[in-house]
């Protein structure tokens, strides 16, 4: 893109404050996920007692541990950092898995049309009818509850939005002159789907992308919630289900707010950032 | 003149972009009689829409306009929302750009008659399906198709559903936007002859809006040619295109066919109008003109009577015939256009 | 329109067909022998093998794929390892809690939805918008069983404004269909999970809608419609609400798919005795039968969902055409 | 731009993820001293062993106990893995095919447990050591078999006591599962509609005797009692499930019913004698007068009815209770005589005290018309018996009516019980403090007990359990074959501090597998082993085992784990 074009994104983002939001939050999340073994206090497994030798069980936030501790013990605040690091790598894994599957699957299909776009969609058809958290919960427990696995079933799942809705934008553009024009200039299949349509489609997949890291960061808490999570793994949502079966939700609020925020405020920034992105990308929205 | 129908004057209206305000229409001044057909020519992006949407009040709620819209004694401009809806339709009508999609898709079309004739008068479902029937068979579209939806239609029959629902309301005057740009020619041959007879019938005042004058000069009389939002020149559709005094009404003329048929050869104006945030100083079309000397590009030109009731915005006005001859050859435009003509 | 209904029909089935299939093979792929649950681990050897047999699980894989075709297509889902109920009358327990409180959360989600949808796109650039599409955005983002947490937390345990669960108070008895779901009583403990779940589903349509109605609102219809002297409101409700809603319908069926695995944390959260407890239940307890056939029935109604809201889309739009299917 | 930013999403994504994704920060403890050997072949040293532990959702003091004994052995020189897994697939591998290393398991305390045969016997002998067995750990000594089948035939119980000594003795010189606690049952009660509140060893407050006793104290005479899943049939004859028979047990009645202490009590029998005194022949006399909740009368022959027929069907959870037996003969309308095929002490505790009475009419046709699957697929919703409660309903996970059968010969003082099945723990707990459910059937965490003693009108009862939480060794393996590996692996595990952090004081430290709270059978004498770390690495000294200078431990000469997949020695059968 060239630097008018920059400095068009630019003016248009100072405009949107809910993008900038977007965009700062995730840089914020990133820099916290980068510099996580710097900025926890505490290791996030260990215990800690009190000066007198008693475990330090659900304290309140002070000074020493800024989000309280939980019932075993553990630094809240260091488990909410340690916690983020999983959740981008949930989540900015299964984007670009979601993205770059997604997207190629509705150029085929899209592009060569007829049987394969049939086929295609029948599959995408069946990948709708598999209800998401259900099946993600089994794929859990086939292979384990290992982190990995969790993504894997996510990205089995996600790709459907990604396909159905680029595979309409890559129909429409397939019918444009240009596409035409190549065709007739004599352009090969992978020629006309890589050079001319892909590049006009990429926006919109950017934009799936970033609601798809949503998607991933929120899957993999309400698995971890029902108790189909890694164990070893501190997620934010392995912090809310250990605060649920402490019974923690009424009594200590510091426990229970942190991951559940972070959860929330990292996943509305990629909305924001999707949000931003389509009104950018999209001038017929952005006028 | 106190009894025209509609008297625009100095209007001017911006719209907001990023870039800053764009003066789309800059003190425009019309005047059009009951019963007088009046064409609005000019390239596209001149302002003519905008007058329109002006008039209609239709425009973005980011745009501003000042001076006066007179409409049967009322200022168009400061009216209350609720009187300006008895106004649209019942005393105004439009027919639009693009019939193509100026129907809801979703309502059959005689549905969405209905829907404006019920609007302004109380009338009964029933009775105002009737007048849809009517109205149909006077724009000759069989009045069963009132059943169907807009995708049904063919582009020529929405243009005339759009046409009859305009005259609904026997309407004091009706803009036509563009009505034929989206048709093909004997198409738009036929819907024009429509039109120019429906206007003889119901007596209403027309404003037609195009960039076509052909099609000016066979429906009005009188037309008022725009450039980059500002009136270059009006008066009579005889006078103006006859004697025209404005070099862009001499481009214009040469890039259609000849009114009367006469076959010429066809001379477009060559570059682009001009970036509307920062209109240039003197002459708008000063970059564009073949005859354009250094005042030109200092000063605004002064709109100058130059017969009763034709008026140019010229510096040159008193060079007129050596400009009509000049003008009509190719090397004036194309020479200019390699960049000879000045600087 | 009979032809293309027909043509989407055969394909719903195809469709049903291999999710059926995919299920068999991701139930039986799944590890830990299905007889540690339900058997006890003392039992000989011979003992096992007797419940293994009775179950079908000693054949060969193609066989028992093939009885499982001949049972699902009989209405057969097999008996409960667990609790040697047949799953079809298991499963009967467990739909109708569902049905009302997604219902309820659906309808309520869309209700919400197209109306602030129309609304932020009519007042577009207005602080309302930026708040209403912030709030949503907020609760679809926030995980919905911290929502329903927090919720319970502060509604229910602080100001005891609702029941901390469940579908009854206790000791309500055994009633007809009535008595059980058209109580206020009952309406009483619907209501917070409905609003919990609306919250999380209502940025979708909402969204949806919003856009839609800006382009609707762009459309030339809705200038002449300006023209033609009609009342803002008019042209809101009569014509940008009713071209902006076809999207939504196609939304509804994504919906419906993704409020399924809301539907499951919302009924563990707040104790709801629908078939989204029941999958959680028999997925931890290897009970096959069962999760596979509820995870079955979950994926029916998305898919028939879909299909219905293809056929209705149609009904919506004259433009749609079902000539080419 | 876009191609680009794609691009950057990739490596940055890359970048983290093939870092750790699990961030730590080195804890700053005293490292334990090890005595280093240098240059120690690398085929000596031990492999790493897999400790695996249920995941915390499904019980959080296994989890936790089983990671911070996995810190231990870790000091010891070993390179432990914790693996946690879902109950299902740890029961699978740890219980049924034996295959794992190590892993924490707890014995829950059932009342059928009070009588040490389950202990000594069932989780030790080596017949028990395979496929599916309770002898997890594969212990297989012939020393220790004799013992536990001589506790099995002596009847008088001070004899049998002091073999049950001797066995734990041996056990402890073997230690093929090390004891960790017993933790005690907390439950949650909430008092405002109820006194007089019961509960057992073993039970808590879902024993048989709490719903007997409790009495009501205002309007409100249903027992509302939460529990954090519902039950799966009310079919005693196919269900397997622990909570089932909670709830059938008021439903049906047995001949015995073990009393609050652990003593078993004559019930539906008036009497029982052993006819020559060798335990072998026994005598039951049925109370008279007992009705079936359809009101036909109990009698002797629904008694053997009940017998045969549990064996007939191979009913799973009654069929082991029955397979001492040989028959089963009517005397008279109220006495039945049965005949074991060897004496077996625990017959009255463990077999009449946990078998139903079955009414004869309704099962007879089942069987007959539908044979023995028909029975055990029977949804039996009338589920008729003679107990002191009549089943009135029961709607799925939403609740189960029961009411209080008023012509039975001890009714209940309650009008009836209302069982409410909720999500989890979590809902469960919420629901007695609101006064929603009166008794919480479950254990709640030791860190809830504060909170909840706090609110008015709930109380927490906690009732010492002999249940056991232990480590199971896989001594088919080594290195866990060598006996003096499994007593310094037992001799670090860290009692206190799993009784003081993980389970708050609510709990007993384990010296051996019959906990005190076991009144009768515990030998407070036993001493077990308490954690202490110097010792264990003497053990392991003294053994031959040696450390490298990165403390890690190996082999004594001429022992290696390389040559063997995962060091397995023995297969399990």
């Amino acid at each position: 893109m060239s630097f008018v074009k920059w400095k068009r994104v630019f003016r248009l983002l100072l405009k949107d404050k809910l993008g900038l939001i977007g965009f700062a939050l995730m840089a914020f999340f990133i820099v916290v996920a980068i510099f996580a073994p710097f900025i926890i206090t505490h290791d996030p497994q260990a215990q800690h007692y009190s000066d007198n030798g008693d475990l330090l069980n659900m304290a309140k936030p002070s000074s020493e541990h800024y989000f309280g501790t939980t019932n075993m013990g553990r630094d809240i605040f260091s488990q909410v950092v340690a916690g983020t690091r999983v959740a981008l790598v949930v989540g900015l894994t299964c984007a670009v898995m979601v993205t770059i599957i997604g997207t190629v699957i509705a150029l085929v299909a899209g592009y060569f049309g007829k049987w394969v776009d049939d086929l295609l969609m029948r599959i995408t058809d069946i990948v709708y009818g598999i209800p998401f958290l259900p099946f993600a919960m089994i794929m859990v427990a086939v292979l384990g509850p290992s982190i990995w696995n969790i993504i894997i079933a996510i990205v089995l799942i996600s790709w459907r939005t990604t396909t159905r809705v680029i595979r309409s934008e890559v129909l429409s553009i397939k019918q444009r002159t240009f596409i035409q024009a190549a065709k007739l200039n004599g352009a090969g299949s992978f020629r006309i789907i890589f050079r001319h349509i892909a590049p006009n489609i990429i926006p919109l997949s950017l934009v799936f992308g970033s609601l798809a890291m949503g998607w991933a960061i929120i899957t993999e808490a309400s698995i971890s919630f029902l108790g189909y999570g890694d164990p070893l793994l501190v997620s934010w949502g392995k912090i809310l289900f250990d605060a649920y079966i402490a019974h923690a939700i009424t009594e200590a609020w510091w426990w229970v707010i942190p991951p559940g925020l972070s959860i929330t405020l990292l996943v509305m920034s990629g909305f924001f950032v999707s949000r931003s992105l389509e009104e950018i990308l999209n001038p017929r929205l952005s006028r | 003149m106190m009894n025209s129908l509609l008297d625009i004057k100095n209007l001017s209206t911006n719209y907001q972009s990023l870039a800053g305000p764009v003066r789309a229409v800059e003190d425009v001044n019309i005047t059009l009689n009951p019963g007088e057909s009046l064409g609005l020519v000019g390239e596209s992006g001149c302002g003519k829409t905008t007058i329109i949407k002006s008039i209609m009040r239709l425009l973005p709620k980011d745009a501003t306009s000042t001076g006066e819209i007179i409409f049967d004694d009322k200022n168009l401009l400061e009216i209350s929302n609720s009187d300006m809806r008895k106004i649209r339709w019942d005393r105004i009508s439009i027919v639009t750009q693009s019939a193509m999609n100026s129907l809801d898709p979703v309502y059959k079309v005689g549905d969405q008659i209905v829907e404006a004739i019920r609007t302004h008068e109380s009338v009964s479902k029933q009775e105002a399906w009737k007048r849809a029937e009517e109205l149909f068979e006077i724009v000759g579209v069989d009045k069963d198709r009132l059943h169907e939806y807009p995708h049904q239609y063919s582009g020529g029959m929405r243009q005339r559903a759009i046409i009859a629902m305009a005259l609904a309301l026997n309407p004091d005057l009706i803009v036509a936007d563009e009505p034929t740009t989206a048709l093909d020619v004997v198409v738009q041959a036929q819907i024009l002859k429509r039109i120019r007879e429906i206007q003889k019938r119901t007596k209403s005042s027309m404003i037609m809006v195009t960039h076509d004058i052909s099609v000016v000069a066979e429906t009005c009389q009188k037309v008022v040619v725009m450039y980059a939002g500002k009136v270059v020149e009006s008066g009579s559709v005889k006078e103006v295109f006859e004697e025209p005094h404005h070099p862009y009404t001499m481009g214009l003329k040469n890039a259609f066919s000849d009114i009367k048929g006469e076959k010429f050869e066809l001379i477009s104006i060559p570059g682009y109008p001009p970036d509307l945030v920062n209109p240039p100083k003197g002459c708008r079309f000063a970059e564009r003109c073949p005859f354009a000397t250094d005042i030109c590009y200092e000063t605004t030109p002064d709109n100058t009577e130059v017969n009763n009731g034709h008026i140019a915005a010229c510096h040159h006005v008193d060079k007129v015939n050596e400009m009509r001859e000049e003008a009509k050859k190719r090397e004036t435009w194309s020479n200019f256009d390699k960049g000879v003509a000045h600087k | 329109m009979v032809s293309f209904i027909f043509k989407r029909l055969i394909q719903t089935i195809i469709t049903l067909y291999i999710l059926i299939t995919l299920l068999f093979f991701m139930f039986r792929i799944l590890p830990g022998d299905p007889t540690t649950m339900f058997v006890d681990a003392a039992l000989p050897l011979e003992a096992r093998e007797a419940v293994l047999e009775q179950f079908g699980l000693d054949k060969p894989l193609h066989e028992q794929y093939w009885l499982y075709m001949k049972n699902f297509v009989q209405g057969d889902f097999g008996i409960s390892f667990n609790s040697r109920e047949p799953v079809v009358d298991l499963i009967g327990h467990y739909l109708m809690p569902t049905i009302f409180l997604m219902g309820s959360t659906i309808l309520l989600a869309l209700v919400i939805a197209i109306i602030l949808g129309a609304v932020t796109a009519w007042y577009r650039g207005s602080k309302f918008e930026a708040i209403a599409v912030s709030v949503a955005l907020f609760f679809r983002s926030a995980p919905i069983f911290w929502i329903g947490m927090v919720a319970l937390a502060f509604l229910s345990h602080q100001l005891n404004l609702f029941p901390i669960g469940g579908m009854h108070e206790p000791g309500q008895g055994s009633n007809g269909f009535f008595e059980t779901y058209f109580t206020l009583e009952f309406l009483h403990h619907l209501i917070l999970p409905s609003i919990v779940g609306a919250a999380y589903y209502v940025a979708s349509p909402m969204l949806v809608m919003r856009s839609s109605m800006i382009e609707i609102m762009d459309e030339d219809f809705i200038e002449l419609n300006r023209a033609k002297g009609l009342s803002e409101k008019a042209i809101l409700f009569k014509h940008a609400v009713r071209n902006a809603l076809l999207p939504v319908v196609t939304e509804i069926a994504l919906i419906v798919g993704f409020a399924i695995g809301g539907q499951v944390l919302l009924e563990v959260v707040f104790n709801w005795p629908g078939i989204g407890r029941l999958i959680v239940d028999s997925i931890s307890r290897n009970d096959y039968p069962v999760a596979q056939a509820t995870f079955f029935l979950m994926g029916v109604i998305v898919i028939f969902l879909n299909l219905i809201a293809d056929i209705l889309y149609g009904y919506l739009d004259p433009r749609v055409t079902y000539k080419k299917g | 731009m876009v191609k680009r930013s794609i691009f950057f999403i990739i490596i940055f994504s890359f970048l983290i993820t093939t870092g750790c994704m699990s961030v730590s920060k080195d804890s700053d403890e005293n490292e334990q001293q090890l005595p280093v050997t240098e240059d120690l072949p690398e085929d000596r040293k031990v492999r790493e062993v897999v400790m695996n532990v249920t995941n915390p959702e499904y019980d959080a003091v296994r989890y936790e106990f089983g990671l911070m004994i996995a810190e231990e052995w870790k000091k010891l020189g070993f390179d432990v893995e914790t693996v946690p897994l879902e109950w299902n697939r740890l029961s699978e591998l740890g219980m049924q095919q034996k295959d794992f290393d190590s892993f924490t398991l707890s014995w829950a305390g059932r009342a059928e447990r009070i009588d040490p045969d389950h202990f000594i016997y069932g989780t030790l002998h080596s017949s028990l050591s395979g496929y599916g067995g309770y002898n997890i750990a594969g212990y297989d000594s012939e020393e220790y078999d004799a013992l536990a089948e001589e506790q099995r035939a002596v009847s008088d119980p001070e004899e049998r006591k002091k073999i049950v000594k001797k066995a734990e003795e041996l056990f402890l010189e073997d230690i093929p599962y090390a004891p960790v606690v017993h933790r005690d049952q907390i439950m949650p009660f909430n008092t405002s509609n109820f006194t007089n509140l019961t509960y057992m060893l073993g039970e808590g407050l879902n024993s048989f005797w709490t719903f007997m006793e409790l009495e009501p104290t205002g309007d409100e005479k249903y027992v509302r009692w939460g529990y954090p899943s519902d039950i799966n049939s009310v079919n005693p004859l196919s269900s397997t499930n622990s909570h089932d028979f909670q709830v059938t047990r008021l439903i049906y009645d047995r001949l015995v019913r073990i009393t609050e202490t652990g003593e078993p009590e004559n019930w539906a029998a008036e009497s029982i004698e052993d006819v020559n005194s060798d335990g072998k022949t026994y005598k039951v006399t049925l109370r008279s007068g007992m009705n079936f909740h359809d009101g036909e009368p109990v009698t002797a022959e629904d008694v053997k009815f009940s017998f045969d027929l549990v064996k007939e069907i191979e009913s799973p959870y009654f069929m082991g209770m029955v397979e001492p037996i040989d028959s089963v003969e009517v005397v008279d309308d109220l006495t039945v005589e049965f005949s074991l095929n060897d004496s077996f002490a625990p017959f009255i505790s463990n077999t009449l005290a946990q078998m139903y009475i079955f009414p004869q009419h309704y099962w007879e046709p089942i069987l007959e018309s539908e044979g023995a699957s028909g029975v055990l697929d029977h949804q039996n919703e009338e589920a008729i018996g003679s107990g002191p409660f009549t089943l009135d309903y029961w709607e799925r996970d939403q609740e189960l009516k029961l009411d209080t059968n008023t012509d039975y010969f001890s009714p209940a003082k309650v009008d009836g019980i209302l069982s409410i099945p909720y999500s989890n723990t979590e809902n469960m707990v919420a629901a007695v403090e609101q006064g929603q459910a009166d008794i919480g059937g479950w254990w709640i965490e030791p860190i809830q007990v504060e909170q909840l003693e706090e609110i008015e009108n709930v109380e927490v009862i906690s009732v010492p359990d002999h249940g056991l939480y232990h480590i199971n060794y896989n001594m088919r393996r080594m290195p866990f074959d060598d006996v003096a590996v499994r007593k310094a692996m037992t001799s670090v595990i860290p009692k206190d501090r799993i009784i003081d952090e993980i389970l708050e004081g609510y709990g007993t430290k384990a010296t051996s597998v019959i906990g005190p709270a076991n009144e009768f059978w515990h030998s407070d004498d036993l001493e077990g082993y308490e954690y202490d770390f110097d010792s264990a690495v003497e053990i392991l000294q003294e053994a031959g085992y040696e450390w490298d200078e990165d403390g890690k431990i190996y082999y004594p000469e001429g022992k290696t784990d390389q040559d063997k997949e995962n060091g397995i020695i023995r297969e399990v059968e």
